[in-house]
C-alpha cells in the first residue's frame, strides 16, 4: 500500500458513499473482550480457551451439542478403573511442521501441572503420564475417576521441541519477562495466527496441514478478530457491515438485528447457571446492622426465593431469551433432571416466612452486583433488589464492575449479604457443581471454614462463598466422585440437589441465552458453553 | 535561554517523580489484581503466592523505588492482563493516539481559528453570532453523547464512515499508520470530529476573545492611524498577538485531548492508549495504568516545555530578557 | 440622595448594565428561564415527580420499558415512558437532574473555596508559598478528571470497607470534580490578587495597620469574586458534564441513585433496540441543562470580565 | 489655503439612557506650520476631535452634524486620509508599539504602505527617520524591538512612525503626558522643530497649560464638548475673557511664586465638583477632643526622623542566592521633619519617593536604617502594641483616586474601617456619627457615606481618602502625588482643603509629588530625590530661587510655566 496521504484524503470523500466490499473467504470476527494470551495455560477464561481452541486441539473436544468427540486422542479406554489408554492421531502435525508425538502430550502434561498454571486441575498431581510407543499414552490416576477426561476439550497439547527451542518455561503470570508463548504459537488446530496485536486485531489463516480437513463444512480462508467491548459498537459495526459475527448481543439489540435486511441472530440458552448467593457464613450479615445473621435461617432464604419473580425478569429484562432455573445445573450438564421445580413466585408466603423467621418488618443488607461480566447483569440485579423491598427487605445493590466486584465478594472479604454470580461446570458434570459450590470450604473436619490460615489449603468448596455447609452433602459429593457406575452416581447427584434444593442452599435464576449476530448469509454452530468454533462456519461463495 | 531551559526541566523531572509517585500509589490501591489475574477457581495458596511473586507484599517505599528504577530504563514491567511489556504495548497503541489527537487537533484548530478571527473581527454579523451559539453547544454536549449520536446518524442509519477501530494500517516498522491506506482515512473521520468539536469551538471561542482584546489594543488604533491596510492589521498585527495566549491554552488543551481520547477511544474502540487503559482500569491492570499515567504526564510536560520554546519564537520580550 | 429614595435591589439589578445586557438577549433570557424552571424542577423533584424512584418498592418491573405517553403502547402515567427497571422516566430525570446539579454545585463550591484560598495566598504572599501551590496547580492539571476520580477512589478505598465507600461514591466524584477545577480558580485568583494587592486601596488598609487576613478577606476578596464568579458558572457545566462522563464510563453515581450520566449510559444500551427515550430524554436534559449555563457563563463574563476566555 | 477646516461638528454617543454629547458644534481651523492647542479637563471632548478627524470614533459614536474639510475636502471622501494625509500620535508610548515586531519592521510597513519603495530603500528611509527623530545609533537601533527602547526613545518612535507618510496633519493626543518632565521638553522640541521643517499642521491635545504654552501657536480651550474661547497663545494665557479659561488659569499652580491659597475662582457650571466650603469647626469636636496620646514629647525634636532608610528590590530571582540581582531602590536617605512642618519630596518616576513614603507608612520593613517617630524607632519595633499605636498616627494618602478606594464597600465602611481596627469609638452609633463629620469636614456631607466609591469623581473620592486618613486622628500625613492624577481645577480645591487641614489640625506633612509649581505651593522644606538618593534639600524658596545641584537646578529650568505674568 503506497497511497499518498493526499490522495487518500480525496478517496475518502469518495468511498463514503461505496458500501464495504469483503472477501467472501475471510471470518470477521468480534467480541468482547481479546485473547488474554496466546498461551494455552496461563489463563482459564471462557473466551481465551475457545479462542485457543481453532488454534490449538487437546486430546478430545466437544462437539456444538457439546458432546465429547476424539480429537488428537483418536480413541481411549480404560484398563482398570484407575489405568486409561489414549490412542494419538497418527496424521497430526503442528504448525511449524513437526509431526505430533506421545512425547507432546507427555510434555503437556508436565507444563499444565508446573508453576502458575490455571489448568492443574486437568490432572491431578499424582497422576502418572506415560508414553508406551509414540502414538499411545497411559494415564495412571491413584484413585478411581470415571470422567478423568471431561474436562479435557481445552486442555490443548502443545509441542516439546518448539517450547524447548523457544525457552517457554511455566504458565507464569508474574514472570519478569515476555514468554514466547505469549505472542506465538504452534498448534496442531485449523487455523494458525498471522499476526497478533493484543487488544487490537489478530488475524489467521486456514493451516494447509490440518488434519480434519473435509471431515466439517468449514470454508473460510481467513479469521480477522477484532475486539470491541463496547455493545453499542459491536451491534453497529454490524449493522454496517464491517462484521460478520459478533458476540455477544444484548437481549435488547437483538429485536434490531433480527429487523436487518443483512444481518441475523442466532441464538440459545446458556450452559451457564445464573443464581444468588447468601451469606450464610458471617455471624452477623454485612449491611444489616443486626447482631445476628437472618440468612443463616432456611425460611429467611426461602422467603427471598419466593420474593423474586423470576417470570417478570425473563420477559421483561431478558425479553424472554432466558431458561428459569431450579437447580445449579444447566440442562445438558450431567446430573440435570427436569424433575426439580422452583419454588413459587408468593408475596405473601414470603411475607409469612419472614413472619415466622422473626422479620416481619424485614432486614437490610449488601447486595454485590456486577455490570460486565453476565447478560443484563445490573439490570437483574436492581429488579431483584426492587422485589425485595415489596416484602420489606431493603438489598441495597451496589453495583460494580468486575475487578471490584470480585475483590468485594471473594474470602476472605465476603462483604456481602447477597451477591449474583454465574457458574458453568468445566467438566459439563454435576459433580464439580457439587464439589466447589456446595461442599464445605474447610481444611479438616475441625477447622472453621474460611478460617484465615486454612484458605491456602481449602480446595472442595472453594467457590463457595455463601459458606453453605452441610455435612450431608459432603458425603455424597465423595462417593459421587469415586463411583463408576452410572445408574447410581446419577441417583447420588438426585439425592444430593434433592437436599440442596430443600435447604435453598442456593437461589438458582435462570439459564440467559446467548445471542450472536451473524451477518446475513453466514452459517454457524453456537456452542451452548459460548465456545465459537470456526470449523462450522460456512460463508457464502 | 539555557539556564532557563534548564529550570524548566528540572521543573518537569520534579512534576514527573511527583506524578510517578501519586500513578504509583493511586493504583497500588485501585483493587486487587490477583483477582483479576487468576480464575475463580484459583485456590487462596496460590493467590497468596502469586501475590508474593507480584511484589505486592514489599514495603511501599521498595516497591516504589523498584518502580522508579524500572520505568528509568523503560521497563514498566509485564501487564497482569496481557502478559506483554507495558512498554511495548504502548508503543504499539500510541501511534493510533498520537494520529488521532494531531488530526483532532489539526481540525480544530483549522476551523477553530479562522471561525475565531472572523467572530472577532465582525463581532456583529449574524454568522459570527452563529458560531457562537453553536460553539456553546460544543462545549455543553458530552464528548460521549456526541460520538454515540455520530455513530449513530452516519455510522448505522446513513452507512457512511466506519463506527469502529482505525481501517487498514501500513506498518512502518517503528510506525503503524492509518494515514495511509483510504480506510484508514475513511475510519479516522468520525473520531477525530467527534473528539475535535470540543476542542475546536473552545479555540474558536478563545481566538474570538483575544482578537476582540487585541483590536481595542493602542497599536492597533495607532497602525490604523498609520493607513496600514485592514488585511495587514488584522492577519499581522492582530493574529499575531493573538497567537501568544492562544498558543499556551491550545498547548494545554492538547493534555486534555488526551484525556477525552480516553472517553473518544471507548466510543469508537480506537485502539489507541485511552482504550487501552480504560480496559486496563477495568481489569486492574497496575503496570499498565501507571505507566499510562507516567506517558501522559509526560506528554503534558513536553508540550508545555514545547509551548515556552514557542514563546520564544514569537514574542521578542522574552527572547531579550533571557539574554 | 437618602437611602430612602434609593429603589430596591431587584429595580436596581434591572436597571443596571448587566440587567440591561440580559433583558437585550432573548437568549440569555430564555437560558436563565430554563436554567430556573430545570433547577426548581429538580430540588422540588419529590414533590412534582409523579414516582420516588428511590422507593425501590414502588418500582415495578411489569412496567418496563413502556414508550413515552404520545408513542402507540404509552401510559398516561408515564410521561415520557419508562426505564428497563420500571422506573417512570420522567421522575427519573427529575432526580437525575436533583443529583447532577447536585454534584456540579457542591464540587464548584468546593473548587472555589480551595482554589480562592489558595489563589489569594498564593497571589498576596508571593515568594515560596507561591511558588509551592503553583507547582501543585501545574502537577495538578496534569490529571484529568477522570484520573483524579481514580485516584480519589484508590485513596478513599484504602481506608473504608466497601460498604461506605459504594455509599461514598458521590462524594467521591464530588471531590473529584472539585479538585480538578480548584487549580482554576487558584490561577485566576492568583493572578487577580497580584493585580489587586498592588493597588492603592491595599496599601490604604495596610498603613491603617490591617493584617493580612482582614486585607485578603475583606478588601482583596471581594474585587477577585468576578472573574470567579464567571469560571464557577463555567465549571459548572464541565462539572455537570464531567459527572455525566464518569459515569458513563461507569467510575460515577452507583446505578439505583440516578445521574444524568448514568442515564444516558444505561439508555446507551438500548440504543439499537427502539426504546430511544431512554438515551433521549436524559441527553437532551443535560445537553439543555449544560447549554443554559454556559449561556448564562457567557452572559457574565460579558458583563463581568470581558477578558476571560 | 486653510489646512484644516472643522465646521460646526458634533460627535455624539448614543447611550442606554440618553445621548451623550460628546462635542456639540466645534468650528477650528487649522493652517500649515501651525500648532492649534486643545486644551480642557477630562470630559471635555479634546480627544474626540481629534479621533473624530481621524474618522476613528469608537462605536457607537458618530458624527452628528458638520463637516471636517481636509484642503477644501470632506475628509469622508478623502481615500488616503488616514496615515497618508493625517497623521496620529498617542499618548502612551508603551503601549502604541507593537510589541512583536522590531522598529524597523513597522516602520517598513508603514512607509511601505505609503511610497513605492523596495524593501532596502525603506529600510534605509526608516534609518534616515530614527536619525532625524534624534535616536542614536539608528544602524542598530532599527532592529531592536520596542520594549529596548525607553519611554521618551518609543515616543520619538512613534513620532518617527506617525511621519513616515509626510502627513499633511498631525494630531498629537496628549503626546507627553507618560513622561517626565525632562523627556517631556525634548519631544516638545522635537515636534517644534519638525512642524517648521516640514510645515505640517498640528493639533496638540493636552490638559497641561504649560505644555500649551510652550508649544502652541494658537490655542482653543474646550469645556463640556463645546470651545469656549479660541484665540493666539498669549492672549489666552494673560488676558483670558471667559470665565472658564480665568478660573482654569487661576488653578494652575505657579512655579515662580508662593501662593498662601490657590485663587478660589471657579467657574460656575463646573458645579459636579465644587464642594460648599468644608466646614473645619467641627474639628474641634472629635478630632482635637482626644489629643494624640502616645508619646508627646518635647516639642523641639523633629516629630520624624529618618535615617539612613535603604530597601532594595530584586530584580531576578535565582535558586541560588549569588545570581540574584538587586536594585537599590533607596539608598541611604536621611531627613528630618519638625513638628507642623509639610516637607516636599520631589524627583522624576522611579526616584524613589514613594519607597521612602511607603517605608514611612509601613508597607515596607526598609533593609538598613531608622525610622524615629517621636523618638521612637518604628521600623525596628516590630508588631508590638507601641508600634502600632505610633503606626495610627501616620496615615497616607494616595495618587491615583480610582484605585485607593475599594469599589467593593460603601463609603461609610471605608473610612469607618480604621477606627473599627483601633478601636477609636465606643459604640456603632458614635463612630457613625465620627464618619458623618469626617465626611463633612472633606466636603462631602455625611450622605456620601451610603454609596459606593464608583459614584463619586476624582476629586471627591481624594476627599474620601482624606476623610478616611483623618480617621485615626494622625499627627503625621504622608501625601504621595495626592493630585497628580486630577485636572488643575479640582488639583486645586484639593491643595486648598490639605492646607486648610494642616493648619486647623496642626498636622506634619511629607508631601510628594513630581510637580515642582505644587511642591513650592504646598511645602515649607523641599528634598530633591534622584535615583534613590536624595541630593538637595533645603528651603522651598531657597531651592527654587538658588538651586544648589546640577540636577535640581536642570528640573527647576524645564518646569514648565505659563511665561511671565
Amino acid at each position: 500500500m503506497t497511497h499518498k496521504p493526499l490522495s487518500s484524503l480525496c478517496l475518502v470523500t469518495a468511498l463514503a458513499l461505496v458500501p464495504f466490499a469483503s472477501s467472501a473467504q475471510t471470518l470477521r470476527f468480534a467480541a468482547q473482550g481479546d485473547a488474554v494470551t496466546m498461551d494455552p495455560y496461563v489463563v482459564e477464561e471462557v473466551f481465551t480457551s475457545g479462542f485457543l481452541g481453532n488454534v490449538y486441539e487437546g486430546l478430545i473436544r466437544r462437539a456444538p451439542d457439546l458432546s465429547i468427540q476424539p480429537a488428537l486422542a483418536e480413541s481411549w479406554e480404560l484398563l482398570s478403573p484407575t489405568h486409561w489408554r489414549f490412542h494419538l492421531r497418527k496424521d497430526v502435525t503442528f504448525h511449524d511442521g513437526t509431526p505430533f508425538t506421545a512425547d507432546d502430550v507427555i510434555y503437556s502434561a508436565e507444563r499444565v501441572r508446573a508453576g502458575a498454571s490455571d489448568f492443574k486441575n486437568r490432572l491431578a498431581a499424582d497422576t502418572e503420564v506415560v508414553a508406551v510407543d509414540d502414538h499411545t499414552v497411559d494415564f495412571i490416576t491413584t484413585e478411581p475417576n470415571p470422567i478423568l477426561h471431561y474436562t479435557w476439550a481445552n486442555w490443548y497439547i502443545m509441542n516439546r521441541d518448539w517450547a524447548e527451542a523457544n525457552n517457554i518455561g511455566n504458565a507464569d503470570k508474574a514472570a519478569a519477562e515476555e514468554s514466547y508463548a505469549t505472542l506465538h504459537e504452534n498448534g496442531t488446530g485449523p487455523f494458525r495466527v498471522e499476526t497478533r496485536e493484543p487488544g487490537v486485531k489478530t488475524t489467521l489463516t486456514a493451516y494447509d496441514g490440518w488434519w480434519g480437513k473435509g471431515s466439517v463444512p468449514m470454508n473460510i480462508s481467513d479469521v480477522e478478530y477484532t475486539p470491541v467491548p463496547n455493545a453499542a459498537t459491536r451491534v453497529a459495526a454490524l449493522l454496517s457491515e464491517q462484521l460478520d459475527v459478533v458476540f455477544p448481543i444484548s437481549v435488547q439489540d437483538i429485536a434490531r438485528i433480527e429487523a436487518a435486511p443483512n444481518a441475523g441472530i442466532k441464538a440459545g440458552p446458556e450452559v451457564r447457571t445464573m443464581y444468588l448467593t447468601m451469606n450464610q457464613w458471617r455471624d452477623t450479615l454485612p449491611g444489616s446492622g443486626l447482631e445476628e445473621n437472618p440468612l443463616k435461617d432456611r425460611r429467611v432464604r426461602e422467603a427471598i426465593y419466593r420474593a423474586i419473580d423470576i417470570e417478570t425478569i425473563h420477559a421483561r429484562i431478558l425479553r424472554g431469551r432466558a431458561t428459569p432455573a431450579a437447580l445449579m445445573v444447566a440442562p445438558g450438564v450431567n446430573g440435570y433432571s427436569d424433575t426439580f421445580k422452583r419454588y413459587d413466585y408468593d408475596v405473601e408466603r414470603s411475607k409469612e416466612l419472614l413472619a415466622e423467621a422473626g422479620y416481619a418488618d424485614g432486614f437490610s443488607f449488601t447486595f454485590q452486583c456486577s455490570n460486565n461480566m453476565y447478560v443484563n447483569d445490573e439490570a437483574i440485579c436492581l429488579a431483584v433488589s426492587n422485589m425485595l423491598a415489596k416484602v420489606g427487605i431493603d438489598a441495597q445493590a451496589n453495583v460494580q464492575a468486575k475487578a471490584q466486584y470480585l475483590e468485594a465478594i471473594l474470602a476472605p472479604n465476603m462483604d456481602f449479604g447477597m451477591a449474583m454470580l454465574g457458574t458453568t461446570p468445566a467438566s459439563l458434570d454435576s459433580h464439580i457443581a457439587l464439589y466447589s459450590l456446595h461442599m464445605c470450604p474447610r481444611a479438616d473436619e475441625n477447622s472453621a471454614i474460611w478460617a484465615p490460615e486454612d484458605q491456602g489449603q481449602i480446595i472442595a468448596g472453594k467457590s463457595n462463598f455463601g459458606g453453605y455447609c452441610n455435612p450431608e452433602i459432603d458425603r455424597l459429593a465423595n462417593e459421587i466422585l469415586i463411583e463408576t457406575d452410572e445408574d447410581k452416581r446419577n441417583a447420588l447427584i438426585n439425592e444430593a440437589w434433592t437436599i440442596t434444593t430443600e435447604d435453598v442452599a442456593y437461589l438458582p435464576l435462570h439459564q440467559t441465552w446467548a445471542a450472536w449476530g451473524i451477518r446475513d448469509k453466514v452459517d454457524l454452530q453456537i456452542r451452548a458453553d459460548n465456545v465459537f468454533d470456526w470449523r462450522y462456519v460456512v460463508m457464502p461463495e | 535561554m539555557i539556564r532557563f531551559l534548564l529550570e524548566r526541566l528540572l521543573q518537569a523531572a520534579l512534576l514527573l517523580l511527583v506524578v510517578a509517585f501519586l500513578a504509583f500509589v493511586m493504583f497500588r490501591f485501585a483493587g486487587d489484581p490477583v483477582a483479576q489475574m487468576v480464575s475463580i477457581d484459583t485456590t487462596m495458596e496460590d493467590r497468596t503466592a502469586l501475590r508474593e511473586a507480584l511484589g505486592l507484599n514489599d514495603p511501599l517505599p521498595t516497591q516504589f523505588a523498584q518502580f522508579v528504577m524500572r520505568a528509568l530504563h523503560g521497563d514498566f514491567g509485564l501487564s497482569y492482563q496481557l502478559g506483554r511489556p507495558v512498554a511495548a504495548l504502548l508503543a504499539d497503541r500510541l501511534p493510533a493516539s498520537i494520529e488521532l489527537s494531531l488530526i483532532a487537533f489539526g481540525l480544530a484548530l483549522l476551523v477553530g481559528i479562522p471561525m475565531g478571527v472572523y467572530a472577532g473581527l465582525k463581532p456583529e454579523s449574524w454568522l459570527s453570532r452563529a458560531f457562537l451559539i453553536f460553539s456553546l453547544a460544543g462545549i455543553s454536549l458530552p464528548t460521549f453523547f456526541i460520538g454515540i449520536m455520530l455513530i449513530l446518524i452516519f455510522g448505522v442509519e446513513l452507512g457512511a464512515f466506519p463506527t469502529f477501530g482505525r481501517g487498514d494500517t501500513v506498518d512502518l516498522g517503528w510506525w503503524t499508520t492509518g494515514l495511509l491506506t483510504p480506510s484508514g482515512w475513511h475510519s479516522i473521520i468520525l473520531p477525530a470530529c467527534t473528539l475535535g468539536l470540543f476542542q475546536m469551538t473552545f479555540i474558536m471561542r478563545l481566538v474570538r476573545a483575544e482578537i476582540l482584546e487585541v483590536m481595542r489594543s493602542d497599536y492597533i488604533k495607532f497602525a490604523r492611524a498609520r493607513g496600514i491596510s485592514k488585511t495587514r492589521i488584522h492577519y499581522g498585527h492582530a493574529l499575531k498577538n493573538t497567537l501568544v495566549p492562544v498558543m499556551t491554552i491550545a498547548g494545554l488543551q492538547l493534555g486534555s485531548i488526551i484525556a477525552f481520547g480516553i472517553v473518544t477511544e471507548s466510543v469508537f474502540q480506537w485502539p489507541g492508549i485511552g482504550l487501552l487503559f480504560i480496559q486496563a482500569i477495568s481489569t486492574v491492570d497496575i503496570p499498565v495504568m501507571s505507566a499510562y499515567l507516567l506517558l501522559v504526564a509526560l506528554i503534558f510536560v513536553s508540550i508545555n516545555l514545547l509551548v515556552d520554546l514557542l514563546y520564544f519564537l514569537v514574542d521578542p520580550r522574552l527572547r531579550m530578557s533571557s539574554k | 440622595m437618602t437611602p430612602e429614595q434609593r429603589p430596591n435591589l431587584f429595580l436596581r439589578a434591572y436597571d443596571s448594565d448587566a440587567g440591561y445586557k440580559f433583558r437585550r438577549s432573548p437568549l440569555t433570557v430564555l437560558a436563565g428561564l430554563i436554567l430556573v424552571l430545570m433547577i426548581g424542577a429538580a430540588m422540588l423533584a419529590p414533590w412534582i415527580a409523579p414516582f420516588d424512584p428511590f422507593d425501590k418498592a414502588s418500582i415495578d418491573l411489569f412496567n418496563a420499558l413502556i414508550p413515552p405517553a404520545w408513542q402507540s403502547g404509552g401510559d398516561p402515567a408515564f410521561l415520557l415512558g419508562t426505564d428497563d427497571q420500571g422506573r417512570d422516566l420522567f421522575s427519573t430525570i427529575l432526580y437525575g437532574t436533583r443529583t447532577s446539579v447536585f454534584v456540579g454545585a457542591i464540587s464548584v463550591a468546593l473548587a472555589v473555596c480551595a482554589g480562592v484560598t489558595f489563589g489569594l495566598i498564593a497571589g498576596y504572599f508571593g515568594g515560596l508559598v507561591d511558588a509551592v501551590i503553583m507547582r501543585i496547580v501545574d502537577i495538578q492539571m496534569t490529571f484529568p478528571a477522570i484520573m483524579v476520580a481514580l485516584l480519589i477512589d484508590g485513596v478513599t478505598r484504602s481506608f473504608m470497607t466497601r460498604d461506605q465507600h459504594s455509599e461514598m461514591a458521590i462524594v467521591v466524584i464530588i471531590i473529584a470534580m472539585a479538585l480538578s477545577i480548584w487549580p482554576q480558580v487558584a490561577r485566576t485568583v492568583r493572578a487577580s490578587t497580584m493585580v489587586e494587592k498592588s493597588r492603592e486601596y491595599v496599601l490604604a488598609a495596610q498603613v491603617i495597620g490591617r493584617g493580612s487576613g482582614a486585607i485578603l478577606a475583606r478588601h482583596i476578596l471581594p474585587n477577585v469574586m468576578g472573574p470567579v464568579l464567571v469560571i464557577a458558572t463555567i465549571n459548572l457545566g464541565v462539572a455537570i458534564l464531567g459527572e455525566a462522563t464518569l459515569s458513563f464510563l461507569g467510575l460515577g453515581i452507583p446505578a439505583g441513585e440516578p445521574s444524568l450520566g448514568t442515564l444516558i449510559r444505561i439508555g446507551n444500551d438500548f440504543i439499537f433496540s427502539g426504546e430511544r427515550w431512554m438515551l433521549i430524554y436524559p441527553g437532551l436534559t443535560l445537553a439543555l441543562l449544560v447549554l443554559s449555563v454556559n449561556l448564562l457563563g457567557d452572559w457574565l463574563r460579558d458583563v463581568l470580565d470581558p477578558k476571560l476566555r | 489655503m486653510t489646512l484644516l477646516s472643522i465646521q460646526n461638528l458634533t460627535v455624539e454617543y448614543p447611550g442606554r439612557k440618553a445621548t451623550f454629547t460628546a462635542v456639540r458644534d466645534v468650528t477650528l481651523t487649522l493652517e500649515r506650520g501651525e500648532i492649534l492647542g486643545l486644551v480642557g479637563e477630562s470630559g471635555a471632548g479634546k480627544s474626540t476631535i481629534g479621533t473624530a478627524i481621524m474618522g476613528l470614533l469608537d462605536r457607537p459614536g458618530h458624527v452628528a452634524g458638520g463637516r471636517i474639510l481636509l484642503d477644501g475636502t470632506d475628509t469622508t471622501s478623502i481615500p488616503d486620509l488616514l496615515g497618508a494625509r493625517v497623521s496620529m500620535i498617542f499618548q502612551d508610548p508603551l503601549t502604541s508599539l507593537n510589541p512583536l515586531y522590531t522598529v524597523g519592521q513597522q516602520l517598513v510597513e508603514t512607509l511601505r504602505t505609503h511610497h513605492r519603495l523596495t524593501p532596502p530603500e525603506a529600510r534605509g528611509k526608516a534609518v534616515d527617520l530614527l536619525d532625524q527623530v534624534g535616536i542614536r545609533e539608528p544602524e542598530t537601533r532599527v532592529d531592536q524591538y520596542p520594549h529596548q527602547f525607553s519611554g521618551g526613545m518609543r515616543q520619538r518612535v512613534v513620532i518617527a512612525l506617525a511621519l513616515c507618510s509626510d502627513p499633511d496633519l498631525i494630531i498629537a493626543d496628549e503626546p507627553t503626558t507618560a513622561l517626565d518632565v525632562s523627556v517631556q521638553a525634548q519631544i516638545l522640541d522635537l515636534l517644534c522643530n519638525l512642524v517648521k521643517e516640514r510645515g505640517v499642521g498640528v493639533i496638540l491635545v493636552t490638559h497641561d497649560m504649560g505644555v500649551i504654552a510652550q508649544t502652541a501657536d494658537r490655542v482653543a480651550v474646550m469645556y463640556h464638548g463645546e470651545v469656549v474661547e479660541e484665540g493666539p497663545t498669549q492672549q489666552i494665557i494673560h488676558a483670558p475673557r471667559h470665565a472658564y479659561t480665568q478660573s482654569l488659569l487661576a488653578a494652575v499652580p505657579r512655579g515662580d511664586r508662593k501662593l498662601d491659597r490657590f485663587p478660589s475662582l471657579s467657574y460656575a457650571p463646573i458645579g459636579a465638583d465644587v464642594q460648599t466650603a468644608p466646614d473645619l469647626s467641627l474639628t474641634s469636636t472629635w478630632l482635637r477632643s482626644k489629643a494624640p496620646d502616645v508619646g508627646t514629647g518635647a516639642s523641639t525634636k523633629p516629630l520624624l526622623s529618618v535615617k539612613g532608610l535603604g530597601i532594595r528590590f530584586l530584580t531576578k530571582n535565582a535558586i541560588l542566592p549569588r545570581n540574584r540581582r538587586y536594585v537599590d531602590a533607596v539608598k541611604g536617605v536621611t531627613f528630618d521633619i519638625a513638628r507642623g512642618e509639610v516637607l516636599g519630596l520631589v524627583g522624576e518616576s522611579g526616584s524613589g519617593k514613594s519607597t521612602v513614603a511607603r517605608m514611612i507608612a509601613g508597607i515596607h520593613p526598609p533593609d538598613t536604617g531608622q525610622i524615629l517617630f517621636d523618638g521612637q524607632d518604628i521600623a525596628a519595633r516590630q508588631g508590638s502594641h507601641d508600634r502600632q499605636a505610633l503606626r495610627r498616627q501616620i496615615q497616607m494618602i494616595f495618587q491615583d483616586p480610582f484605585s485607593s478606594l475599594n469599589p467593593r464597600m460603601r463609603v461609610r465602611d471605608i473610612v469607618a474601617e480604621p477606627i473599627h481596627h483601633n478601636r477609636l469609638a465606643g459604640s456603632g452609633a458614635e463612630t457613625q456619627k465620627i464618619v458623618g463629620d469626617l465626611l463633612t469636614i472633606v466636603g462631602l456631607g455625611a450622605a456620601a457615606g451610603d454609596r459606593f466609591p464608583h459614584e463619586f469623581s476624582g476629586g471627591q473620592r481624594q476627599r474620601i481618602s482624606i476623610a478616611r486618613a483623618l480617621a485615626t486622628r494622625p499627627r503625621f500625613l504622608i501625601c504621595d502625588e495626592p493630585t497628580s492624577a486630577l485636572d488643575v481645577s479640582i488639583q486645586a480645591q484639593i491643595l486648598n482643603l490639605l492646607k486648610d487641614l494642616r493648619d486647623a489640625l496642626d498636622l506634619t506633612v511629607l508631601f510628594i509629588s513630581h510637580d515642582l509649581p505644587v511642591v513650592r505651593q504646598m511645602c515649607d522644606r523641599v528634598a530633591v530625590m534622584q535615583k534613590g538618593q536624595i541630593c538637595e534639600l533645603s528651603e522651598t524658596e531657597r531651592l527654587f530661587e538658588t538651586p544648589q545641584n546640577a540636577y535640581t537646578q536642570e528640573l527647576i529650568d524645564l518646569m514648565p510655566s505659563l511665561g511671565p505674568a
